[in-house]
């Protein structure tokens, strides 16, 4: 059976397996973007995060970056997986995966997929650091904001 | 008409609930549920320039009406990645 | 041991491997873009791939795009596997890894890393078509062209 | 003096040789060597444009002088990748 490729999960993330789910004999490329809890953030020492989701709405909106995405390179097929629940350091939080004929497609499918998860997926991460904690905010989440899906495609290289 | 409020991250702090009943007159507004839920907890009126809004698991406008059984969500801004 | 980072080798190429070889700590993001033998080529029927490199070089290549990625992303570190021999469709001829403590380091070092290996380093690709076979022949190898140089810098969007 | 030369792809193709020995007068240069080589295989001047040349493992230039001894490779367009 095929992984389901929108995910929201409290388990461990396969960035390899993402790869294998969307990559087709038709492809000649596969970029995969994993991001990873780094032991520091603006000057403070990280401990552990813990991510939180509105799950079905995470997973819809990754498929509407999908769906944006396919709009405009027909040819990249997407695959994204977010992890919640307390992570270490060193842990993957995120992974995108993104598989086309052609190497151009493939990286900027997947740059654009993880500006837009930022914008406008229903994830909050909750920093633990020495000395502290803190919910991080960071955009207001806004779908059909068309001035932050130029922001996403303009750090995609388009 | 009863509705569901559910609230993530920092506003699930500030009110100490992940999730809410609420009443409200028929035909109140998705906005005028911030309202009465920040009456209540005036902590959140902090977020009534940023927060985003959800409908049945839909992203939703503060003008949009609401039906009995209704689930909202308010989101504080997002950070995921 | 610590796997060697940039290589040419007839072994199956693992990029969770590459990517795990490369983030520290301090890393928040790892860019991974691997390149698969696709089952098409110019209108040709793809069969298979034999790879061939001039393999001391092509690692000294591979340090060398590494040097130039320091020079501009000081805070990116690159591996880069290139395999050789009989490739069949599906198979993955390259990995490159880019791990950084920010997402947009990470992805414009990979992708700068694998326009700048099809510059110079000296590995061919003999493709096997239905009704033939021919070498690919791209660019000429001139680590010292500053034109090609810049062409690698403006795909990867910096 | 005796100088190696290493052949690879469509250029090892053409010759039936990945390695060749070949003896040239004292100082030729990598772009003597390969005239050398492109007259005694012919179908090697199609590439005279658009080779590359190394020397003991490093890229180098037509005007550079050999000793004895050295490893020269020439390498048609590459394709890696």
């Amino acid at each position: 059976m095929a992984p389901r490729v929108f995910q929201v999960t409290p388990d461990r993330l396969d960035a390899a397996a993402l790869a294998a789910a969307v990559a087709t004999r038709a492809d000649g490329a596969v970029t995969t973007f994993v991001g990873i809890v780094r032991d520091h953030n603006g000057g403070r020492r990280v401990l552990w995060l813990d991510y939180e989701a509105y799950a079905p709405l995470a997973e819809k909106a990754f498929e509407r970056i999908d769906e944006e995405a396919r709009e405009r390179w027909p040819e990249a097929r997407l695959a994204i997986h977010h992890r919640i629940g307390r992570l270490e350091i060193g842990d993957a939080s995120i992974v995108i995966a993104a598989a086309s004929p052609h190497r151009s497609d493939a990286f900027v499918a997947c740059r654009y997929a993880i500006e837009r998860v930022k914008q406008i997926a229903p994830i909050w991460k909750h920093e633990h650091f020495e000395g502290g904690d803190v919910w991080i905010e960071g955009a207001t989440a806004d779908p059909a904001d068309a001035g932050a899906r130029e922001v996403a495609l303009a750090r995609a290289c388009t | 008409m009863h509705v569901t409020v559910r609230l993530f991250a920092r506003l699930r702090e500030l009110t100490g609930a992940a999730e809410l009943t609420r009443e409200l007159p028929d035909g109140a507004t998705v906005g005028a549920a911030w309202e009465s839920l920040a009456r209540d907890f005036p902590s959140l009126t902090a977020y009534t320039a940023s927060v985003s809004c959800a409908v049945n698991e839909e992203y939703s406008r503060p003008s949009h009406r609401l039906e009995d059984g209704d689930e909202i969500a308010f989101l504080p801004p997002v950070s995921g990645g």
